[in-house]
């Protein structure tokens, strides 16, 4: 008991100053993809401080609630968004038997807790009471049910090739030829599966509900000082934590000659994550209707064919099936 | 511990849904409380499959559960078309079907 | 070497690949050519592998393969399964559904090249479905599987017909074909039910198991053969629900070749044949598919000798020949049934392409305006004349061995009056057969237009098919007749007799005008009329609807608004009052309601305290 | 009190305490923000039970596909931000009452009828015997479910056409 609590947290620290570190990464490399140098200053020469500066400056600034707002909804917004983003790593494996816990329905209960986001953020959008804030909420609600979709689908053509929820297991049926490389189907399914996490982080292209030239910030345009680094440190959670399930689903988790397995599966994680990173700071923003167009007329029913097909192939003997 | 708790607790999930079923005004407010009757039934029906070990009840809460999805969608895109054309949702001007 | 199931589920899969092709993808579908070469392309892989598996069969060890997967799974096992059956009979008919289906194919790429594309697309994804669908048929390995390929074949057979759905004729003959089809499926599907309640299986080979161990349950078994015989006789157009048949001459030709008279019609004896060993198990169904065999044969060649349109003495005459098959079936020749409707499927085939290619020159059907075409078509004279040659049972012609197969299995089986009627038939069809011979290719008067030979998509399968039906011929002359005919010796004589006297008659009516047609049907009069009447069978179905059912609707309708709305309006009148009474209790607030449910769940608590 | 005693009367008193918030509160929204709590209470209760797969489909399907659907109708029926609706009970007399005596019905009903004290072991693989009794023995409820569905999402696009 006293060691899950003390591995729980030891998880919780190592993730959040992972995460931490991400935002560097990102910052980093978008400004190599513009020609910039980026973050130079605090803890020169790479600027290798600047995360911890980020946080020490919001956490020292006034924590502003606006008059009209609806404050306890308001105030608990961020956590409630913050919750579900750290849930999630309960349940994956870092390398063998380096993880919290290894459910035998592990990619179910990934999916069915992060799905619990949209609760947070819509708490925020609503709670802030203001116009920006509540229509971002209202587009993400849009494009959250609509790519949720697609994005379950994806993830169970793996658990599909692998005859198991469990992420290890799924990791293990990899072994020799990881899902992404699996003939046409792996293909398909990781590209897809790509698209759907790029809309479920809100990313360019699909970032309609940040939208900033439109929405401002969107729904956290009322937050400020250390509720709005719980909002910037969820999000970046949940990205890493997604990035996270595509090394294991699609990549082979921690597969791989050489260096040691969670040494080889973040780099994969990393890998995913400048994946989206890429796209996004390469895309233009498409309006609302395209993204829902291309959800339900596009992605949704290719998914679904995919998905029978890998079905057909796994009952014709295909797959791993225990 | 026994499966009766389970079943009373249950029991009192299950009437508080139907006090705000039936003291609602709020259409939507009806169908939260639709939403808790029938919580309660799942936690029956998972309980007495755990106590009698047969996956049946599992079964069945699988399909309420998605029925219950389906059902909030058509009740909800109900209740959306009703605003449409009345632009209420009080449950006590929806009265159309008065003898 | 491939094993026989994996050849069977090729044949199955390749056209319905080519189908769900044609079907999805609409651009493919409306480029017309390309969707037509996709069909044709398929069913010539299905081809290919009906031949490896006839070649190949039986394989050492196994006269019969069946693969089966359990379908419909329930408590206590699986409800049926779904698979293939191939014996020796579904090999030879797999080749010949699959041969003929590629022929027609090849065919309607010619014959149809003035469609629009879209349309042609269309017609091609039908076709695929077809395809699939009756190789389903024959290789389903139980009633239920076969009878949805039945009612698959069925519902392609009416989206054919109406292929030209613009035109009323052809819509109201798609429908015509559907319904009537239908009456006899009815029984077909009742009898499957009640075989199954019977014996707990649809599959073939279990109830031929029962059948030989003598373990089947013999009560009621002839209702349930009658039943299933029932569907064969819709869908073989046997007397009397073949008003259907001439009428579905409204399809595009190639489709009358294929469906209406090599494969589909032929599944109803198909079914027979399949089935017979539990046909075998009630001989009073049996007798009576003999005389409704033979009965129909003779019918059907009396009407055929009154048309003008070329197609619909061919239908008449594609009845008749199901009606020889029928009756073979019926008085115990299994072998020369099927043998029978081997040779048809290829020369009735053969007759309609031929037809077709006349209809597809002259533009027309009516014979009266076709003539002395001999010289300006040769090869397609050629071809039909070896058609109907095969057909009229001259040696050494395919229709020669299989037709002396039935006359003399009929005589063995003793059915002495079908046999008779049989005979008679012979000599019909030779004179009507030649009736059309002498009209459209040799006697005087001319078509419009310049005709000429099919260009070679379409003689090609034409050709084909007349070199089969002389090959087969030919074959079993040289082999010696086939081990089918052990009649008595009188019988090759007598048939060849009656059917040369027939084509000598023809000649003289209608090539030499020694004798006159018109003074024959003055002479014969109410057979005449009776004849161009259809023997007022469609007369009699319409007036039995009009009559029968629109005066019990009359009837019904008095009943309806006197007597029962009375009553009604005096119930009504209480109600009303009653009503008003209790509206004041239905307020429209849904939670009024539910008090009424709560009230009604304590009610049944309590109620269940004393239980 | 063991560990799982513990555990369930923590669930039951966030399961009825949100349960009872939901009903009561007046803002529509806390209402929908406590019935996910309530579900998620639930989903501790299955989870408590030994049935993971089916707490993983609560959360996925109730909070995750009910609750955004419901606030979603909030937000459209509220005209974005419009007024807040403050929405009240009607009846409360007669609606608790009623439900009173149902609840009183049900309880005397259970405390009557003899329950097993101790739960069976668990099953080894509970997740497997879900799957494999939804394609066998109920096979029939499965495909009429899909039947269900498509007359749902029929129903849905019907509703939600655009106004000729």
């Amino acid at each position: 008991m006293m060691r899950d609590v003390l591995a729980a947290f030891v998880l919780l620290n190592v993730v959040v100053l992972i995460v931490t570190y991400l935002t560097y990464v990102e910052r980093k490399f978008a400004a190599r993809m513009q020609s910039r140098i980026g973050p130079y200053r605090v803890g020169r020469p790479h600027g290798w401080l600047q995360p911890i500066a980020d946080a020490i400056k919001l956490l020292i600034k006034e924590d502003i609630v606006p008059a009209l707002a609806d404050r306890p909804v308001y105030n608990l917004a961020p956590i409630v968004f913050l919750l579900p983003s750290l849930l999630i790593f309960a349940t994956i494996p870092f390398a063998p038997g380096l993880g919290l816990a290894d459910l035998n329905i592990g990619i179910l209960f990934f999916l069915a807790v992060s799905s619990l986001e949209i609760v947070g953020l819509f708490m925020g959008g609503w709670g802030s009471n203001n116009k920006y804030a509540l229509l971002s909420a209202m587009r993400a609600v849009n494009q959250i049910i609509s790519y949720e979709v697609p994005f379950v689908v994806t993830a169970l053509i793996p658990v599909l090739l692998a005859g198991s929820l469990k992420l290890s297991t799924i990791v293990q049926a990899q072994e020799g030829l990881w899902f992404v490389a699996y003939p046409v189907i792996g293909q398909l399914a990781f590209v897809a599966f790509i698209v759907a996490t790029i809309a479920s982080e809100n990313r360019v292209p699909f970032d309609i509900l940040e939208a900033e030239s439109e929405l401002v910030a969107g729904f956290r345009v009322e937050y400020s000082g250390m509720k709005f680094a719980l909002i910037q440190l969820a999000e970046y959670t949940h990205m890493f934590g997604v990035s996270c399930l595509g090394a294991l689903l699609f990549l082979g988790g921690w597969l791989g000659p050489g260096l040691p397995g969670w040494a080889w599966f973040l780099l994969k994680a990393l890998f995913i994550f400048l994946l989206v990173t890429w796209v996004r700071w390469s895309f233009v923003r498409i309006r609302v209707d395209q993204i829902l167009g291309l959800s339900w007329k596009v992605l949704l029913p290719a998914t679904l064919v995919l998905l029978m097909a890998t079905g057909f192939w796994v009952a014709l003997g295909g797959g791993h099936v225990a | 511990m026994g499966l009766q708790p389970y079943l009373i607790l249950a029991a009192v999930l299950f009437c508080i849904g139907l006090f705000g079923v039936l003291t609602r005004r709020n259409a939507i407010g009806i169908l939260l409380g639709i939403e808790l009757m029938l919580n309660a039934v799942n936690v029956n029906l998972v309980a007495i499959a755990r106590y009698a070990a047969d996956p049946a009840g599992l079964v069945f809460t699988l399909f309420t559960i998605s029925i219950t999805v389906a059902e909030v969608a058509v009740g909800l895109a109900i209740v959306i078309l009703i605003f449409r054309v009345r632009r209420t949702v009080e449950a006590d001007h929806l009265n159309l079907l008065k003898g | 070497m491939i094993d026989a199931g994996t050849l069977a589920l090729a044949a199955l899969g390749l056209p319905f690949g080519a189908f769900v092709l044609l079907a999805v993808v609409a651009p493919l579908r409306r480029a017309g050519r390309a969707a037509g070469a996709l069909s044709v392309a398929a069913v010539g892989g299905s081809l290919l592998a009906a031949l490896i598996l006839w070649r190949t069969f039986p394989e050492a060890g196994a006269d019969t393969v069946e693969l089966a997967w359990s379908w419909l799974p329930a408590e206590g096992g699986a409800l049926a399964t779904v698979g293939v059956l191939v014996d020796s009979v579904a090999a030879v008919m797999l080749v010949l559904v699959a041969l003929v289906s590629f022929l027609v194919q090849l065919y309607s790429l010619g014959y149809l090249e003035d469609e629009t594309a879209p349309a042609l697309g269309r017609y091609f994804a039908y076709h695929s479905l077809f395809a699939f669908s009756m190789i389903g048929l024959v290789l389903a390995s139980n009633f239920l599987q076969m009878f949805i390929f039945w009612e698959l074949v069925g519902l392609c057979s009416y989206l054919l017909i109406g292929f030209w759905y613009a035109k009323p004729e052809a819509a109201r003959a798609a429908v015509k074909a559907f319904w009537v089809t239908k009456a006899g499926d009815l029984g077909f599907i009742l009898g499957i039910v009640l075989l199954w309640a019977q014996a707990g299986t649809f599959g073939f080979s279990e109830l031929f198991k029962m059948a030989d161990d003598k373990t089947l349950p013999l009560g009621g078994l002839s209702l349930i053969m009658f039943l299933i015989y029932l569907g064969a006789v819709g869908k073989s157009a046997q007397f009397p629900l073949h008003v259907w048949l001439p009428d579905a001459m409204e399809g595009p030709t190639p489709v009358s070749a294929l469906i209406h008279a090599a494969t589909m019609v032929a599944a109803g004896v198909y079914l027979v044949t399949r089935a017979y060993p539990l046909f075998l198990q009630t001989p009073d169904v049996l007798v009576l598919i003999g005389w409704v065999g033979a009965f129909s044969a003779l019918l059907a060649a009396t009407l055929g000798l009154v048309q003008a349109d070329i197609k619909r003495v061919l239908a008449y005459s594609t009845v008749s020949q199901l009606g020889y098959m029928m009756a073979a079936l019926g008085a115990g020749a299994v072998g020369a049934g099927f043998f029978h409707l081997l040779t048809h499927g290829l020369f009735k085939a053969l007759l309609f392409l031929g037809a077709g290619a006349v209809i597809h020159a002259v533009g027309t059907n009516d014979i009266w305006k076709m003539g002395r075409l001999f010289g300006a078509m040769p090869q397609t004279g050629i071809v039909f004349l070896v058609g109907t040659l095969a057909l009229a049972g001259i040696w050494p012609f395919a229709g020669f061995f299989s037709k002396d197969a039935i006359l003399a299995g009929v005589w063995e089986g003793g059915l002495t009056v079908p046999f008779l009627m049989l005979a008679l038939t012979v000599f019909l069809t030779a004179f009507y057969m030649f009736r059309v011979v002498f009209v459209v290719f040799f006697a005087t008067g001319h078509a419009e237009g310049h005709p000429h030979d099919p260009p070679l998509v379409m003689g090609g399968p034409l050709w084909t098919l007349a070199g089969l039906t002389a090959g087969v011929g030919i074959l079993f002359a040289v082999g010696g007749g086939g081990e089918e005919a052990h009649g008595p010796s009188w019988i090759s004589p007598l048939s060849l007799g009656l059917a040369l006297a027939g084509i000598a008659f023809a000649w003289l009516t209608y090539q030499r005008r020694a004798v006159s047609a018109e003074m024959l049907a003055r002479r014969v009069r109410p057979l005449y009329v009776a004849a161009l009447r259809k023997f007022w069978l469609d007369d009699l179905y319409g007036g039995i609807y009009r009559g029968v059912i629109l005066g019990l609707s009359w009837v019904v309708g008095w009943v309806d608004r006197y007597l029962v709305d009375g009553l009604v309006n005096l119930a009504s009148a209480w109600t009303m009052r009653g009503g008003d009474r209790l509206r004041r209790i239905q307020t429209g607030r849904a939670q009024d309601y539910l008090y009424g449910v709560a009230f009604g769940l304590l009610l049944v608590i309590v109620w269940s305290y004393w239980h | 009190m063991s560990l799982e005693a513990a555990a369930f009367w923590g669930l039951a008193l966030v399961l009825l305490a949100s349960g009872l918030a939901v009903v009561l509160s007046k803002n529509l929204f806390h209402s929908v923000l406590y019935l996910a709590l309530a579900l998620v209470a639930t989903a501790g209760l299955f989870l408590l039970l030994q049935a993971e797969f089916l707490a993983a489909v609560q959360i996925l399907l109730y909070a995750g596909g009910v609750i955004t659907i419901v606030v979603f109708a909030i937000v459209v029926t509220e005209r974005l931000v419009g007024e807040r609706l403050v929405q009240t009970n009607r009846g409360i007399v007669n609606g608790g009452l009623v439900s009173l005596a149902v609840l009183i019905a049900i309880i005397i009903f259970v405390t009557r009828a003899t329950l097993p004290q101790t739960p069976p072991p668990p099953p080894a693989d509970l997740t497997q015997a879900i799957g494999r009794d939804l394609l066998t023995r109920f096979v029939l409820p499965f495909e009429l479910l899909a039947v269900l569905f498509l007359a749902a999402l029929l129903g849905a696009l019907f509703f939600a056409r655009k106004e000729e």
